[in-house]
């Protein structure tokens, strides 16, 4: 993509915005249907029908908030750490997003070749801990405090088992960057690493249980990370009013929100990137079996997508039907059940690629 | 020639001017009226008592020693992960064993007890304590 | 129903355009403050339950003022109760909206003779902007007050808003 | 090596998602833990004594409507026996029958919400919305015979205001048919679910002795162990006809009388409601519910006493008539109000989560603490 | 089981001249009033005693029986001055399943009660919502301040018959 678009214009800068600008519009559509797919999915969950008032069946629902959010008065406390209260929204989405420079939409669509991909990803995600912390202290908000101390002690913890199951994937892969680790699940869903990885013999029958185990334990660690039930504890409606954001309004609570879905989007597609072959398709190119070359990216880009929705999808699904943790509950589960099984998959993932 | 850390870099300001300019949009179409009552932090409604910046114990010192022990160690796994299958076995042992020794320290961890977070101690209301007369 | 349920009728200058744009978007998306007083909060959980479903319209609950666009006064004001709200309404962001839901919000309610400690209507410390008469109304009639708020905020410019 | 750290004082105020209507909780914590907590009630004091000083009689009944607004029909039931008491007045038996089975539909759709709001302050919204969806089914039927769907000034001194409609036993019926089922699928979805099993067992335990010292009634006495229910007690009405148990916390997943058992004694006492139904529904006698209302209502000089088994749990109306057409004293004995003053007790050393499960659990209504 | 006579009589012989009297005429039940200053040292009595057992507090309440003579005010309401305010206490056990109900009377301009603090817990609140609407100061109550109305309202006790409502309050214009 960029060696594409630097061939066209050939100032490097002006390509790499563009390249840039592609994702960020892909955040950015994904963040309004992601808000109307949530209330849509947890109505009908409930029995009940959601937004329909705003064009058919409310699919302009988030439009409509975006922009009222728009014309929401912005209000800083006055007893607020002013600088802290504004960087905190600008630091969490930078956070979020940049994330997103080493996805790899589909084979053309991709920020940058950087060789440590999935390493650079959990060091960049751990810069969004230090946005909510700014904005739960500078609000000078008891229960904005409160939410922003649960918030840093959880995502810190639950940094440790993903970044245990991402050294496993690592150790079977062979190669951090994410482009080739999708590249090595090719052809069909068997070739997918949760069935082992494309290696045929002995190994990829003994390693597809422990994928199960190290895919599930990657699923719960990063539904901690991005705070979705059962581990919303830092903006706990019921218990802490509205968390962190408590005292933001307007616009900067909605910078929030984007980030939230934002991430919730990254962390699924690094499952699948890992897990469910990043954005080869399961049963083979439609454009490769009729000859048309420039249609695979394309395709390749609907099927990551399509994965990445399943599981925000399965996100949602879980936010209406779990209740919520305890913040020491929440602790137990890290560090008593996740990392240990993750350390023994860790060591039995290594045996098996000896084989 | 822009390096793939620089295409990183261009991400990351383009995350935050988008940012900036929404917040710049937001100024301009958002009236704005201060009234002091407004600008008073948010409380349920009452008049906060005392500052919330107050010494707060978040357990600190509990998270970064698991820190320490887990995400270091990741850190250094990292490369060992990435070579141990050109020295066959004994690559892989020498990294056995260092996780095994990090693991021990978890066990040390876990049986001292300092894996207990904030956990409450409830201690159901007895009667004859109650009833005492407020000394 | 079009983008904009309101027919381009009078003149299309830019300006009325934006206004309706701004307006619709409003409108569509009022979250309440989740804070109910009395008998009238339940009828409005109610309301915001399967059966009636508040949704609908685009209302969702918001637990702190900050992010909230209207309150619905779903019940009796008390006088310990009306500095709080008077708190609550101030700390608003500013297109702010207010329901007045129950007729103890609207005017004391059966306690208007005898009760020493009620408010005689919220109307006494902030300004409402739709009255749903009703003790404690249907959800039905809460509905309808939306509509009206609706209706309201449609015809509102937002020039004069702002200045 | 306790770290020296500051208490900070919180306020969880008047509005705030979790404490059912307009209650102040002032929590002393540090970090997490709490070390005291101190309710502000008042927000809703709405004057219902002095209102009863001024009205009639029969005047005061809608008053009692909006004392517990989930529970009406009890509180009716609770002021129109006490006022019989005095009056010495006898009471058709269609009339008991019908005044049972609408008090007991009534506590299901109280026992309803109670066990939604617990709910949903732990974090399941959905169930709220299922339970939410049953009840609306239970207030048609009080909307069919009396016209209003939560506040009905329904049961007269000496009769009812309406007599039941035709299709109301077939509706019963079917309302008794139709929510068996989804007692088992609440059970299912919230009751044994894993983490609402690990946020509500071992918090907020209530010992026997000192829930009698505290005065606490109804499920908040009954969740602590003791069988004490007003219709077996000290029965009034014809509930000595009917025959159901009373069921009590027995620590299944915890001890005895934590936030759990308060919750499933509710659900439990659904299920003993509906049996009460089947057994009134069918054999409701012939008769006028009017015949019995006395046209001019100036009972003799005296005081009374008179209680009823609520939803929340032991309702009195203490009245003092001194003869003329309005009483000269109703003093009501509001079981939220008396479950309330268990809290200061209840969540010292809990977390702040555990406050807002142990709120749900003990199940106020602010109406009626603040009368 | 015990019926209200022989409870009476058993309190009669333990506490001599402080117990007043039995009033059964009026219906549906018996009061025995009792004297204001050791109603504490009652109550206990009443709940340690083996065959009483009085072990819950169902209700507290307070009354304004306004027995005292009207006086006309400057601006024509009347005023009651003299008379006694009394508290109810409304006693049951939950094991021997007998109730009881005690009465105590004290003067209205200085209305003083023993506070049954440590014998049942519930009378804490009770007491204070009697404190709040009656006046009545009931002696070594730990925290006594008003409950319902708001810490800061002057305008005197909202129950007692010759109340009269503030113009104002904090703004806010209180009658219709």
């Amino acid at each position: 993509m960029y060696q594409f678009l630097y061939d066209l214009i050939g100032n490097e800068i002006l390509a790499g915005l563009l390249v840039a600008v592609v994702p960020l519009t892909i955040i950015l559509v994904f963040a309004l249907f992601g808000i109307w797919l949530e209330r849509k999915v947890s109505a009908h969950m409930q029995d009940r029908l959601g937004p329909m008032r705003t064009g058919w069946h409310g699919w302009l629902q988030t439009v409509a908030d975006l922009m009222k959010m728009l014309q929401k008065e912005d209000i800083i406390a006055t007893d607020a750490d002013k600088t802290l209260y504004n960087i905190a929204p600008v630091l969490v989405f930078s956070g979020s997003f940049a994330a997103y420079a080493v996805i790899p939409f589909s084979s053309k669509l991709l920020g940058s070749e950087v060789e440590i991909g999935i390493f650079y990803v959990l060091a960049i995600s751990s810069l969004v801990v230090a946005g909510i912390l700014m904005a739960g202290w500078s609000a000078n908000n008891k229960y904005s405090l409160l939410g922003a101390m649960r918030a840093v002690a959880q995502i810190i913890s639950y940094e440790i088992p993903t970044a245990l199951i991402v050294l496993s994937m690592v150790m079977l892969m062979g190669t951090l960057s994410l482009d080739k680790i999708s590249q090595m699940q090719t052809s069909s869903f068997w070739n997918w690493n949760i069935f082992g990885g494309a290696v045929f013999g002995l190994s990829k029958f003994l390693l597809i249980p422990f994928m199960f185990i190290a895919a599930l334990i990657l699923f719960i660690s990063t539904l901690a990370e991005v705070n979705r039930v059962p581990f919303d504890i830092p903006e706990a409606e019921s218990e802490l009013v509205a968390g962190y954001f408590t005292e933001y309004c307007g616009m900067k609570w909605g910078m929030f929100m984007l980030a939230e879905y934002g991430n919730m989007f990254a962390v699924s597609a690094i499952i699948v990137i890992l897990f469910f072959g990043g954005y080869q398709s399961p049963i083979g190119y439609f454009g490769n079996s009729i000859g048309v070359q420039w249609l695979v990216p394309f395709e390749q880009g609907f099927w990551f997508i399509a994965k990445g929705l399943t599981l925000v999808f399965v996100q949602m699904w879980l936010r209406w039907t779990l209740p919520r943790l305890r913040v020491d509950q929440l602790m137990t589960v890290c560090w008593k059940y996740l990392i240990p099984y993750a350390f023994l998959n860790l060591i039995i993932i290594g045996i098996i690629s000896l084989l | 020639m822009l390096t793939e850390f620089g295409k990183i870099l261009i991400f990351i300001m383009l995350a935050i001017i988008f940012v900036v300019a929404v917040f710049i949009i937001s100024k301009l179409l958002s009236p704005n009226r201060p009234t002091r009552e407004k600008y008073l932090t948010y409380e349920c409604g009452e008049n906060p008592q005392g500052s919330p910046w107050v010494k707060f114990n978040i357990r600190f010192y509990v998270v970064a020693l698991i820190f320490l022990i887990f995400d270091v160690e990741v850190v250094l796994l990292f490369p060992w992960a990435l070579t141990y299958k050109e020295y066959g076995v004994y690559g892989f042992l020498v990294g056995i064993i260092f996780l095994l020794v990090l693991g021990l320290g978890m066990a040390y961890e876990w049986r001292k007890g300092d894996l207990e977070w904030a956990r409450p101690h409830p201690k159901p209301p007895k009667l004859d304590e109650i009833l005492k007369p407020k000394s | 129903m079009g983008l904009l349920d309101k027919e381009f009728s009078d003149g299309n200058i830019v300006i009325a355009r934006v206004d309706d744009l701004m307006n619709w978007a409003r409108l569509s998306s009022i979250w309440q403050l989740g804070f109910g007083l009395a008998c009238c909060a339940i009828e409005m959980m109610a309301t915001s339950a399967s059966h009636y479903d508040f949704d609908r319209f685009g209302v969702i609950p918001r637990n702190t003022p900050r992010q909230a666009d209207a309150i619905i006064i779903s019940g009796t004001v008390t006088l310990k109760m009306a500095t709080r709200i008077k708190r609550l309404y101030e700390q608003m962001p500013d297109p702010k909206y207010i329901i007045s839901m129950g007729s103890c919000a609207n005017c004391g309610g059966p306690y208007w003779e005898h009760g020493y400690h009620v408010l005689k209507g919220i109307d006494r410390v902030i300004p409402v902007d739709v009255y749903v008469p009703g003790c404690p109304p249907r959800p039905e009639a809460l509905l309808e007050g939306l509509l009206k708020l609706q209706e309201k905020i449609r015809n509102e410019s937002l020039r004069k808003k702002i200045a | 090596m306790a770290l020296k750290t500051e208490t900070m004082v919180l306020n969880m105020g008047p509005q705030h998602p979790s404490t059912h209507g307009v209650l102040r909780l002032e929590l002393e914590i540090e970090g997490e833990l709490i070390l005291s907590v101190k309710p502000h009630i008042g927000y809703l004091h709405r004057c219902f004594e002095k209102h009863a000083e001024a009205m009639t009689y029969p005047q005061v009944i809608p008053y009692t409507d909006r004392l517990d607004y989930l529970a009406a029909m009890g509180n009716n039931f609770g002021y129109v026996i006490a006022v019989e008491k005095l009056l010495g007045i006898q009471i058709p038996e269609r009339v008991e029958y019908i005044r049972i089975i609408m008090a007991e539909l009534q506590r299901i759709a109280s026992h309803l919400v109670a066990i939604a709001t617990n709910g949903a302050d732990i974090g399941a919204l959905t169930p709220f919305l299922y339970l939410f969806r049953d009840r609306e089914y239970i207030l048609s039927l009080f909307e069919m015979t009396c016209g209003a769907r939560m506040l009905y000034n329904y049961m007269w001194i000496g009769g009812l205001s309406h007599d039941i409609h035709p299709d109301f036993v077939r509706k019963t019926k079917e309302f008794i048919i139709h929510f068996r089922p989804t007692i088992i699928e609440l059970n299912n979805l919230l009751t044994f679910n894993k983490i609402f099993i690990e946020r509500t067992a071992n918090i907020g335990i209530l010992p026997i002795d000192t829930a009698i010292n505290f005065g606490a009634s109804g499920p908040v006495l009954r969740g602590s162990g003791l069988p004490f229910d007003v219709r077996r007690e000290d029965p009034y009405s014809i509930y000595n006809r009917f025959d159901f148990e009373i069921p009590t916390g027995k620590g299944l997943v915890g001890t005895v009388g934590d936030c759990w058992d308060r919750y499933y004694v509710r659900v439990l006492e659904m299920e003993q409601s509906l049996r009460i139904i089947e057994q009134a529904i069918d054999n409701i006698p012939e008769g006028d519910v009017h015949s019995a209302i006395p046209k001019r209502i100036k009972p003799p000089k005296g005081t009374v006493y008179a209680r009823v088994e609520n939803p929340r749990g032991e309702l009195g109306y203490f009245i003092i008539s001194d003869g003329n057409l309005n009483p000269f004293r109703v003093k009501v004995r509001a079981p939220s109000f008396v479950n309330l003053e268990v809290m200061g007790e209840l969540c010292k050393g809990h977390l702040v989560a555990d406050v807002i499960a142990i709120l749900g659990s003990l199940d106020i209504v602010l109406g009626e603490i603040d009368r | 089981m015990k019926n209200p006579e022989e409870i009476f009589e058993l309190l009669k012989n333990e506490f001599g001249d402080t117990i007043l009297g039995l009033d059964k005429d009026t219906p549906t039940e018996s009061i025995i009033l009792v004297d204001s200053m050791n109603i504490n040292k009652i109550g206990a009595f009443l709940r340690n005693n083996n065959d009483l057992k009085f072990d819950s507090l169902m209700v507290l309440s307070g009354v304004d029986d306004t027995n005292g003579t009207k006086v006309k005010d400057e601006d024509g309401t009347d005023m009651i001055s003299g008379g006694t305010l009394s508290v109810y206490y409304h006693l049951h056990s939950t094991n021997l399943k007998h109730k009881i109900t005690l009465k105590v009377s004290t003067p209205r301009e200085n209305p003083q009660v023993e506070s049954t603090y440590n014998v049942w817990r519930t009378s804490d609140w009770h007491e204070r919502e009697a404190y709040d609407m009656f006046g009545i100061i009931f002696l070594n109550h730990p925290d006594l301040r008003r409950i319902l109305m708001p810490y800061d309202w002057e305008a005197g006790y909202p129950l007692r018959k010759d109340y009269k409502n503030p113009e104002f309050y904090k703004g806010m214009k209180v009658p219709y």
